[in-house]
C-alpha cells in the first residue's frame, strides 16, 4: 500500500522536509509491530497519525527517531537516507507523550540541551524567544517538577522546536491532559506549528484532536495504514469498516445491491430502496454495508415527510435518548433489530422525541457510503471491543 | 592443609638497625608501669617517668603500648607474623613464663645478646636465673613477677577469703570474675580440686573443669577477663574477683576499699618476661631497655608504683631512699613464709595444653 | 523459592528485564572488576572456610594442619556448642522481633505522621550508624551498669530486686542486639510503607475495616516485604554477632560468635572455628529460605 | 507517634551519653562516670597515644573503601539493569549473598583464605581494605540498582534525540539522574567501613583501625577523647545528609 | 443557600436513602474548602456534582464517608445523623478515583472484603453474584494488577456495591480511563445503578458524562453549590455565568436592558435589539449579559434571513473554522471585536462558511437568558483560565 500527500498538493510552508517511509518493517521477535510501512509526508505539513492502542503508532515514530532500529525498510528525509543513522544525527525531534523532561535541569537548560550538544553560539537568547513562542518567558529558571502539566508539556515542545528539526515527532503529546486543557494545547500547537512551518507528525488517540490539527490523517490499524487524507475527506468518505467506526461514529446495515442508476448505485436494506453516489461505494455488487453517520440522519415521525434525493428506512422505534448538551443522541431501534444512532444539534427548533416514538430515518443519498461486506461491521469501534472484551 | 608454624633459630632475624634508629616499641600489660599525671597545654597527660629517663639517658625514643590483656588473646594478635616469618612491628613484649616458653619453643624468639646487659647479668634474682624453658636466660629478662589472688570491694561486699566463696557464695552471684587464661583459673580449681598444680592428671583436670562448669551455668562467673577486670572492679560492677597483686594496688590509690588477699587455697606466682620477637629491628635497643631496668634504682622506682615483685637484686636496699614504708611490702619483697604458698602450673606439652584450653574454652564460652 | 528470588525479596523489588539489548561484551566488563572481587574475596574464602573445617582436628599451631576431610568436626561442635549455637538463633530471633515490634511504629511514624519532620528523623534513624557501633555498645554497658545512675533509679522505685542488675543479663545482651540493628530494621520497613497507597488504607475503612483491622488486612500485608527484608537485615547480623554478648552479658550468654571468635583468634583452633562458621551459615540460610517462603508465598506479592 | 518518638529516644540514649562523655573530666584512670565538665577532650582530641592515628587510618580505609566499592558497585548494577548476559540469576545471587553472611563468618573465611595463602603474616591495610570494598560492594549494587531501575529510560532516549551522543548522554542525563543513588551507596558504604569491627578484627593484622582502638583501650580504661570521636562522626554525619537534602531542595527560583 | 430533589418529583426505586447535608463546612486551617454546604438527595438518585478542580467535590464525598471530619455541620443519611460516625460504621461506601484496590488480594477476596469485615456468611455466593452484574464472572482468581485499567474499574464498583450501601460514592471513577472506553463505562455504570436502584453520588470533571448519567447535576464552586437541577434545565437555564461557562460553552455578550414587551425583556446589543424570555433573566435592569449556547445559533449570509421571534446580531465576519467530523465550528468577529462561537451540526444539507465571509448571527429569542453582569464572563472557563494562568 502506498499513499502520499506532498507538498504541491496543499500549500505548505517549504521549512520542513519531505519524509518518505518505504517498506518500513519492525518486528519484535515472532510479532510484526509495523508491517512494510510506505508513507509520504510533504515538508511544513501537520501530519496526523491515529490509531488503536498497540497498532504501531509509537514504534513507527520511534524508527523516525532512530530510537528504534527498523527491520527492515528505508527512511528518506529530503532525499537522504538516515534510516541507520544514530538518533542524534538526525535532523529529527520528539515530543514525548511523558515529555521526559530532565528534572535536574532547569528550564532554560531543557530547552537549551540540544543546541549545546550541538555546539550552537547564542543560546540565551535563542532559548528566551523559543520560551517566549510558548508563553513560558517567565518561566527560564524554573524546574520542570515546578510547573503544572500544561506547561511542562510546552517545555517539551520548546525544547524539540528550538532545535528546527526537519521534522517534529509528538507522541501523544497531550495524552496526560485533562480534556479542557488538552483543547487549549491544541490550539496552542497549531498556532505554533503554522508560525514556525515545521513538519509536525503528531500520534493521537484523539480523533477529535486529529480532524482540528491536521491537515493529513492516516488511519493506521495493525501495523499499516488503512487510509490517509485530509480530515473531512476521511471523515465522509471512510474506505473501510475500520476507518468508518474508529474516525467518528457510523451506522452501517447490511443490504444487497439491487442496481444502478446513472452515477448512483441502489441496494435493497430489508425491502427499502436506498441510493448511493457510485464515487462513494467501495463495492458494487453483491452484499454491501450501507453507511451513514448518525449526524446525517434526520429523524421524522413515522410516514411524515419524505423528499426527493432522499434516502428512507422506514418503521425504527426511539429506544433511547441522551440529552448531551450540545446535541441530543437518539437510539433506533429499526425492525430488523439492530439499533441505527442519530444526533440530533439541540437548535432548539424543533421538539425532540421520547422513548418509544415511532419514527423514520432520513438521510440525503450524498451521504450514503457503500462498504465492502467482508469486513467487520464493527472493526474499530473501541467501546464494542471493550465490550466484548470485559464479556469474555 | 597449613605448614606447621615453627620456624628454625636464626631464620628469620632481620637485619639490627638500631645503630642508626634511635626507637623502639614495646608492647606491655596495662597498670605495670609507674606513671605520673601532669598538666601539658591545660590538660592533664600520663607520663612514664623511668621511660623518660631512659629516653634522655639513651637518646631512644620508646614507643610504649599497653595492648597485651590476656596472653593467649595477644599470642593470636602476633601469630599470624611471627608464623610466617613478618614483622609484628614490636621490638619487644612482656609474656608470661608459659607463653614465653612457647615462643620461644616455636623459634619466634630472638637470643639476646648479654653482653650488652650487663646489669641483667648482675642483678637478676637467683631463683629467676635458670627456668626450664629458659635455663640460661639465653631469650628472655623478667620484667615483673607477680602473683595471683582474689581482690574484693570492701564496699560493695563483706571480705571474701577463699577461691571456693568467689566460686559459691550466693552474695556475690554474678558479680564475680575471673582470669580469662586457662593458666591462671585452672591452677585454683586443681587447688579446689585438692590435686597439686605442678603435678596434676587428666582427670583431675577434667573434675576441675566440671566444677567450674558448674559455676559457669550458676550465674555465679559474671566474665572471664584478662587485664581489664580492673575496670569493673572499680566500677562496682564486678565486687570480687580473681586477681594480679600489683594491679589491686595501685587500685587502691583510686579506692583505699579494693583489697587484696590471699587465697586460703593458696597463690599463684609467675613472672613476665621481656622478649624481643623474630623481625624485630631495634634488638639491641631493647637489651639497653632491659639493661636499664635492672639498675637497682630504677626497678625499685619502678616496684614502687606497680607493686610488683621486682626480679632485681638490690632493689629492696634502693627502695630505702625511695620509699621506705615499702621496704617491707610482702607484695614487692615476699618472703619464704609467702614464697611457700605459692604455686605454678607445671609445663604441659602442646597437644595437652591445646587439649585442656579448648576444654576450658568450652566452660567460658569463648 | 530459591535464593535467588530471595535476594530480590531483600530488594524490595523484582527484577526486570533488561530494557534494551547491548553489546554483551559491554555487559560483562562493566560486571568482572566487581565479580571478581567477590569471587576472590568473598567465594573463594567460603570455599577455603569449609575446606579449613575438614582439618585434621588433631594437627596444631606448632605441626601444621593436614586436609584430612574430617567431618568429624562438625559433631564435634555441634556437641560442644550446641549451647551457643541455639543462643545465637534464639537471641536473635527475639531482637529481631523486639526490633520488629520497636522498629514499626517507627516506620510507620515516619512514612505517615512525621509529615515535615520526615527528613530530619529519617536522618536520626540513620545517623548512629556513624558513632562508631562499640562506642555505643560501650556506653550501653556504662548506662546499665550496676552502679549506674539507671540501675540506682530502678531500684529506688522499686522496679528492680535490691540485689538485681541490668547489664550482664541475657536482657542485657538482647536489648543491645535490638538496639544496633534497629536500623537495619527500620529503613527496609520504611522503605515499604512508605510505598502503600494511603488511600488503600481509606478504602479499607471504608469498606467497614475498624482501625486495628485495616492494619492487619491491608497495611501490615502491604508492608511484607519491608518486614522480610527488615527482619533478615537484623536476624542475620544479630545472628553472628558477638560484641553485644561479650561487652553486655556473661559465660551464660555467650553467642557463636564468640566461639568462633576465639576459636581463630584466641585458641587458634581453624578446625573448629570454621566448622562452627559453616555451620552458622548454613543454619541461617536454612531458616531464612523457610522463613522466606513462608512468608513469601502467604503474604508476599 | 508517641511510640515513635519513645524508640527515637532509645535509639539517641546512647548517643546522648557519648555527647556528655566527651565533656567528661574522668577523676581517675579507671573512670566512666560524670566527674565534671571540661572543654580538654575538645581542645585536646589526639592526646590518647594511637587514636588518632586510628581514625586516620579508618578514615583512610573508609574513604578508599568507598571510592572503589561504589565505583565497582555501580558497575555491576549498571551492567545488571542494562545489559543482558548469562548468569543473571548467578550474579544477583553472588550481589545478595554477602549480605545475608554474617560478619564473623566472612571475617573468618577472608582469614582462612589468608593463612591458606600463606600471606596471614602480611594483613594489615591492604587486608583490610579488601575486605571493607567487598562486603560494601553489594549494599552499593542494590542501592544504586534501586536508583537506576525507577529511572525514566525516555529521559535517555530525549537527549540521544537532542543530539546528545552516548558519552554524553551518560554523563548529562543518566549520571546526574542516578547520583543521589550513588551518594546514598558512598555514604552507607563509608559508614559501613568505618564503623566495622568484626571482619576488620579478623584481618587486621598490626594496623590499628578507629574501632580496633576503641575495642583495646575498651580494656584498659576508654580515654574520653573516643566519646569526641563518636561525637563528630555523628555531627558529621547529620550536617552531611541534612545539608545534602537542604542543598536539593533548595532550587533556583 | 438549599436545593433539594426528593424521590417524588421522579420515580425511582426506594433502596437507596436519603441523604441530606447542612451547612456542611469544612476548613483547612484559614482555608474554607466547603462552605456552609447545603444538599438533598433523594434516595435512589443518580447524582453528578460537577465544578472545576479543587472546588471541594472530594472533600465533600470525604466527610458523607467519614474519611474527614467537618468542621461544622450536618451529615443525615434516612434520618440518622452520621456525621460523627467512624467510617467503618457508615453505611456508605466510595468507588476511588485510582480504584484503591487491595494489591495483595485477588479479585474475589477484594469484592468479599467489606462482607467479612462485617461477618457476613454465604460471601461466596454473594461475590460471585456481584462478580456476574459486572461482567467479570471469570476473573476471581486474579490479582488486580492482572487486570486492565477498566476492568479494575469494575471490580472497584462490585466492592463497593455488593454492600448494598445506602449511598454509594463515586470519586472521578472514570477518570483515568481513556475516552472511548470512559463511554462505554459510562453506560455501565447508568445500567448497573438501574438494575441495584442504590443513590449514588458521582463527582466528575466531565459534563457531558453528567449530562448522560444523572437524574440531577449540582455544579459547585468555591466550596458552594452554584446551581442544581435537571441536566437540561442547568443547560439550558444556567443562573449564573459561572454555570453557563462550565456546562457547555456559552456566548456571553454585553447588554444594556431596553424595555419589556410582555413575557420578553428587550436588551440592546451595540446598537442591535435582541430578545429574552423574562423566566429566563437573572437580571432586568441596567447592564446584563446576554447569553446563548452556540448550537442554538444560526449562520446566515449577511442580510440575508430573518424571521419573526428571532434574535439577530448583524455583521459579523467568520474568523475561524474547524471541522470536527459531526459539527463544524465557527469563530465570528463581531464588530464590537468580541468572537462569538457557533455550531453547526453537519448534516450536509447546506454548505459552510469559509474564513472571511460576512455572516448575521441569529437565534430563537426563547434561547436567550440574562445573566448578571456583575459576574466575570469567563467564570468557569477553564481554557481561558489556563491560557490566562499560562501566560501570568
Ligand atoms: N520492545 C518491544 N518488544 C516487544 N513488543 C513490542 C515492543 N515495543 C512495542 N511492542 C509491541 O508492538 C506493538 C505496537 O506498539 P506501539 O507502541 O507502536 O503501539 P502504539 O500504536 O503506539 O500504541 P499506543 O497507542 O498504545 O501507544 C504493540 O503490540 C506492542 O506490544
Ligand atoms: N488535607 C488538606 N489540607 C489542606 N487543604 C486541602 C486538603 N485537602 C483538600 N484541600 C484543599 O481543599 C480544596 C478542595 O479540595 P478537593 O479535593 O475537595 O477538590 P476537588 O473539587 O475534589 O478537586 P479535583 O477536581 O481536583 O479533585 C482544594 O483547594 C485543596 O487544595
Ligand atoms: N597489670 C599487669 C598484669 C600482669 C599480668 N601478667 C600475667 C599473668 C599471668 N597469667
Ligand atoms: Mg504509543
Ligand atoms: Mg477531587
Amino acid at each position: 500500500m502506498s499513499m502520499s500527500t506532498s507538498s504541491h498538493d496543499t500549500p505548505g510552508t517549504e521549512a520542513g522536509a519531505d519524509l518518505s517511509l518505504r517498506a518500513l518493517t519492525k518486528k519484535f521477535g515472532a510479532f510484526t509491530a509495523v508491517d512494510e510501512l510506505d508513507l509520504e509526508v510533504g515538508s511544513g505539513r501537520f501530519f496526523a497519525l491515529l490509531g488503536p492502542s498497540g497498532c504501531g503508532k509509537t514504534t513507527t515514530l520511534r524508527m523516525v527517531a532512530g530510537l528504534e532500529e527498523p527491520t527492515s525498510g528505508r527512511i528518506v528525509l529530503g532525499g537522504d537516507d538516515i534510516g541507520r543513522l544514530k538518533p542524534y544525527k538526525r535532523p529529527v525531534n520528539t515530543v514525548f507523550q511523558n515529555y521526559a523532561l530532565f528534572p535536574h535541569l532547569d528550564i532554560t537548560e531543557n530547552v537549551a540541551f540540544g543546541l549545546r550538544r550541538r555546539g550552537v553560539k547564542d543560546v540565551k537568547n535563542q532559548v528566551q524567544e523559543m520560551l517566549d513562542l510558548v508563553e513560558l518567558g517567565a518561566y527560564g529558571g524554573r524546574r520542570p517538577a515546578q510547573l503544572s502539566g500544561g506547561q511542562q508539556q510546552r517545555v517539551a515542545l520548546a525544547r524539540a522546536l528550538i532545535n528546527k528539526p526537519r521534522v517534529l515527532l509528538l507522541d501523544e503529546p497531550l495524552g496526560a491532559l485533562d480534556l479542557k486543557l488538552r483543547r487549549q494545547m491544541q490550539i496552542e500547537l497549531k498556532r505554533i506549528q503554522t508560525e514556525v512551518g515545521i513538519t509536525f507528525i503528531h500520534v493521537t488517540h484523539d480523533q477529535e484532536e486529529a480532524m482540528t490539527m491536521a491537515d493529513t490523517i492516516a488511519v493506521m490499524n495493525k501495523g499499516v495504514i488503512e487510509q490517509m487524507g485530509a480530515p473531512a475527506d476521511l471523515y465522509d468518505n471512510p474506505a473501510t469498516t475500520f476507518v468508518s467506526n474508529f474516525l467518528g461514529q457510523s451506522n452501517l446495515v447490511s443490504a444487497e445491491v439491487a442496481g444502478r442508476r446513472a452515477e448512483e448505485i441502489v441496494v435493497d436494506v430489508n425491502g427499502s430502496k436506498v441510493g448511493a453516489p457510485a464515487s462513494r461505494a467501495r463495492r458494487t455488487e453483491g452484499t454491501v454495508w450501507v453507511g451513514v453517520r448518525p449526524e446525517k440522519v434526520f429523524l421524522a415521525a413515522a410516514g411524515e415527510e419524505t423528499a426527493d434525493g432522499t434516502n428512507t428506512l422506514p418503521g425504527g422505534v426511539v429506544s433511547d435518548v441522551s440529552f448531551i448538551g450540545v446535541s441530543t443522541q437518539y437510539l433506533v431501534e429499526m425492525p430488523w433489530k439492530q439499533e441505527l444512532t442519530v444526533f440530533e444539534q439541540n437548535t432548539g427548533a424543533r421538539d425532540g422525541f421520547r422513548p418509544g416514538d415511532r419514527v423514520d430515518l432520513h438521510w440525503a443519498t450524498a451521504h450514503t457510503f457503500l462498504l465492502d461486506a467482508d469486513q467487520d461491521a464493527h472493526a474499530g469501534d473501541e467501546s464494542y471491543a471493550a465490550l466484548a472484551g470485559a464479556a469474555s | 592443609g597449613t605448614q606447621g608454624a615453627k620456624q628454625a633459630a636464626g631464620e628469620c632475624v632481620s637485619k639490627d638497625l638500631s645503630a642508626t634508629e634511635k626507637k623502639m616499641k614495646f608492647s606491655n600489660w596495662p597498670l605495670y608501669i609507674d606513671e605520673k599525671r601532669v598538666k601539658q597545654g591545660g590538660s592533664k597527660v600520663t607520663v612514664y617517668p623511668t621511660l623518660q629517663k631512659f629516653e634522655d639517658q639513651t637518646g631512644i625514643t620508646v614507643d610504649y603500648v599497653t595492648d597485651i590483656n590476656d596472653n593467649n588473646e595477644f599470642f593470636g594478635i602476633v601469630r599470624n607474623q611471627l608464623a610466617d616469618c613478618q614483622s609484628t612491628g614490636r621490638d619487644m613484649f612482656a609474656l608470661t613464663d608459659y607463653m614465653a616458653a612457647r615462643m620461644i619453643d616455636l623459634g619466634w624468639i630472638q637470643e639476646l645478646d648479654k653482653a650488652n646487659m650487663p646489669n641483667v647479668e648482675a642483678n637478676l634474682s637467683e631463683s629467676l636465673r635458670s627456668p626450664s624453658w629458659d635455663p640460661e636466660r639465653k631469650y628472655s629478662a623478667p620484667w615483673q613477677s607477680g602473683l595471683t589472688g582474689i581482690a574484693y570491694n570492701a564496699d560493695l561486699t563483706g571480705e571474701v577469703k577463699s577461691f571456693d566463696e568467689l566460686l559459691t557464695r550466693s552474695d556475690l552471684k554474678g558479680k564475680v570474675s575471673l582470669l580469662s587464661e586457662m593458666h591462671d583459673t585452672m591452677l585454683f580449681m586443681l587447688l579446689l580440686e585438692g590435686a597439686d598444680p605442678a603435678d596434676f592428671t587428666a582427670d583431675e583436670y577434667a573434675a576441675a573443669i566440671e566444677r567450674l562448669d558448674k559455676s559457669v551455668q550458676a550465674g555465679q562467673i559474671r566474665a572471664f577477663t584478662g587485664n581489664e577486670y580492673a575496670q569493673d572492679l572499680s566500677k562496682g560492677n564486678i565486687v570480687a574477683c580473681e586477681a594480679w597483686s600489683g594491679d589491686i594496688i595501685q587500685l587502691q590509690f583510686d579506692n583505699p576499699n579494693i583489697k587484696f588477699i590471699a587465697p586460703e587455697e593458696g597463690l599463684a606466682i609467675w613472672s613476665d618476661n621481656m622478649i624481643v620477637p623474630n623481625k624485630a629491628t631495634h634488638k639491641a635497643n631493647a637489651e639497653k631497655w632491659m639493661d636499664f631496668y635492672y639498675q637497682p634504682e630504677i626497678a625499685a622506682e619502678l616496684a614502687a608504683w606497680v607493686n610488683y615483685i621486682c626480679p632485681v637484686d638490690g632493689a629492696k636496699q634502693a627502695m630505702e631512699k625511695i620509699d621506705p614504708s615499702l621496704v617491707d611490702n610482702e607484695l614487692i619483697f615476699p618472703g619464704q613464709d609467702l614464697l611457700a604458698k605459692t604455686y605454678s602450673m607445671m609445663g604441659l606439652d602442646s597437644k595437652t595444653e591445646q587439649d585442656y584450653q579448648q576444654q576450658f574454652a568450652a566452660v567460658t564460652g569463648a | 523459592m530459591s535464593v535467588a528470588q530471595l535476594s530480590h525479596v531483600v530488594e524490595g523489588h523484582a527484577p526486570e528485564p533488561p530494557r534494551k539489548r547491548r553489546g554483551r561484551a559491554t555487559g560483562y566488563l562493566l560486571l568482572l572488576p566487581g565479580l571478581l572481587w567477590l569471587v576472590i574475596f568473598f567465594v573463594l574464602p567460603t570455599i577455603q572456610l569449609v575446606a579449613t573445617s575438614l582439618y585434621d582436628p588433631s594437627g596444631s599451631l606448632d605441626t601444621g594442619y593436614a586436609m584430612t576431610w574430617s567431618v568429624s568436626n562438625y559433631f564435634d561442635v555441634l556437641s560442644t556448642y550446641q549451647e551457643q549455637f541455639l543462643r545465637s538463633l534464639l537471641y536473635a530471633s527475639i531482637a529481631t522481633a523486639l526490633s520488629l515490634l520497636l522498629g514499626y511504629p517507627l516506620a510507620y511514624a515516619i512514612a505517615f505522621k512525621a509529615g515535615r519532620w520526615k527528613n530530619l528523623m529519617l536522618v536520626l534513624v540513620i545517623a548512629p550508624f556513624f558513632t562508631s557501633f562499640l562506642v555505643r555498645t560501650l556506653a550501653w554497658k556504662s548506662i546499665l551498669a550496676d552502679n549506674g545512675f539507671l540501675v540506682d533509679t530502678l531500684k529506688t522505685l522499686h522496679l528492680l530486686a535490691p540485689d538485681g542488675r541490668l547489664l550482664a543479663t541475657s536482657l542485657a545482651v538482647v536489648t543491645g542486639l535490638t538496639y544496633n540493628f534497629l536500623p537495619f530494621m527500620v529503613l527496609p520497613l520504611y522503605a515499604s510503607l512508605e510505598k502503600i497507597d494511603p488511600r488503600l488504607v481509606e478504602a479499607g475503612k471504608d469498606l467497614y475495616a475498624s482501625p486495628a483491622t485495616s492494619f492487619f488486612k491491608i497495611t501490615l500485608p502491604l508492608s511484607m516485604p519491608g518486614v522480610v527484608a527488615g527482619t533478615l537485615l537484623t536476624f542475620i547480623p544479630a545472628a553472628g554477632d558477638y560484641i553485644n554478648s561479650e561487652l553486655l552479658g556473661t559465660p551464660a550468654q555467650r553467642m557463636i560468635g564468640n566461639v568462633i571468635d576465639s576459636a581463630f583468634l584466641v585458641q587458634l583452633d581453624y578446625p573448629s572455628a570454621a566448622a562452627s562458621s559453616v555451620v552458622l551459615m548454613v543454619a541461617i540460610t536454612v531458616l531464612v529460605l523457610f522463613y522466606v517462603r513462608r512468608a513469601g508465598t502467604e503474604e508476599l506479592l | 507517634m508517641f511510640v515513635a518518638l519513645l524508640v527515637l529516644g532509645y535509639m539517641f540514649l546512647p548517643i546522648a551519653f557519648v555527647v556528655l562523655m566527651s565533656f567528661n573530666d574522668p577523676a581517675g584512670r579507671l573512670s566512666y562516670q560524670f566527674d565534671g565538665f571540661t572543654w580538654n577532650n575538645w581542645l585536646n582530641p589526639c592526646a590518647p597515644a594511637g587514636m588518632c592515628e586510628a581514625v586516620t587510618k579508618s578514615l583512610q580505609i573508609g574513604f578508599l573503601a568507598t571510592v572503589f566499592a561504589t565505583l565497582l558497585g555501580t558497575l555491576v548494577a549498571f551492567a545488571l539493569v542494562r545489559h543482558r548476559f548469562r548468569g543473571r540469576a548467578a550474579t544477583s545471587l553472588l550481589i545478595f549473598l554477602p549480605m545475608a553472611t554474617p560478619e564473623v563468618v566472612m571475617g573468618s573465611s577472608l582469614l582462612a583464605l589468608f593463612a591458606a595463602a600463606g600471606v596471614a603474616g602480611s594483613l594489615g591495610f591492604w587486608s583490610i581494605l579488601v575486605a571493607h570494598i567487598m562486603f560494601c560492594l553489594s549494599f552499593v549494587v542494590v542501592t544504586v540498582k534501586a536508583r537506576l531501575a525507577g529511572l525514566d529510560s525516555t529521559m535517555e532516549q530525549a537527549a540521544m534525540d537532542l543530539y546528545a551522543n552516548e558519552w554524553q548522554t551518560f554523563w548529562r542525563i543518566t549520571f546526574p539522574l542516578v547520583f543521589p543513588g550513588i551518594l546514598a551507596a558512598a555514604l552507607l558504604s563509608f559508614s559501613l567501613s568505618f564503623d566495622d569491627f568484626i571482619v576488620t578484627n579478623f584481618n587486621h593484622g598490626n594496623t590499628i583501625t578507629f574501632p580496633m582502638f576503641v575495642w583495646g583501650s575498651a580494656q584498659r580504661g576508654i580515654p574520653p577523647q573516643v566519646n569526641v570521636v563518636g561525637t563528630v562522626m555523628f555531627l558529621v554525619a547529620l550536617l552531611l545528609v541534612l545539608g545534602g537534602g537542604l542543598l536539593q531542595r533548595r532550587r533556583p527560583q
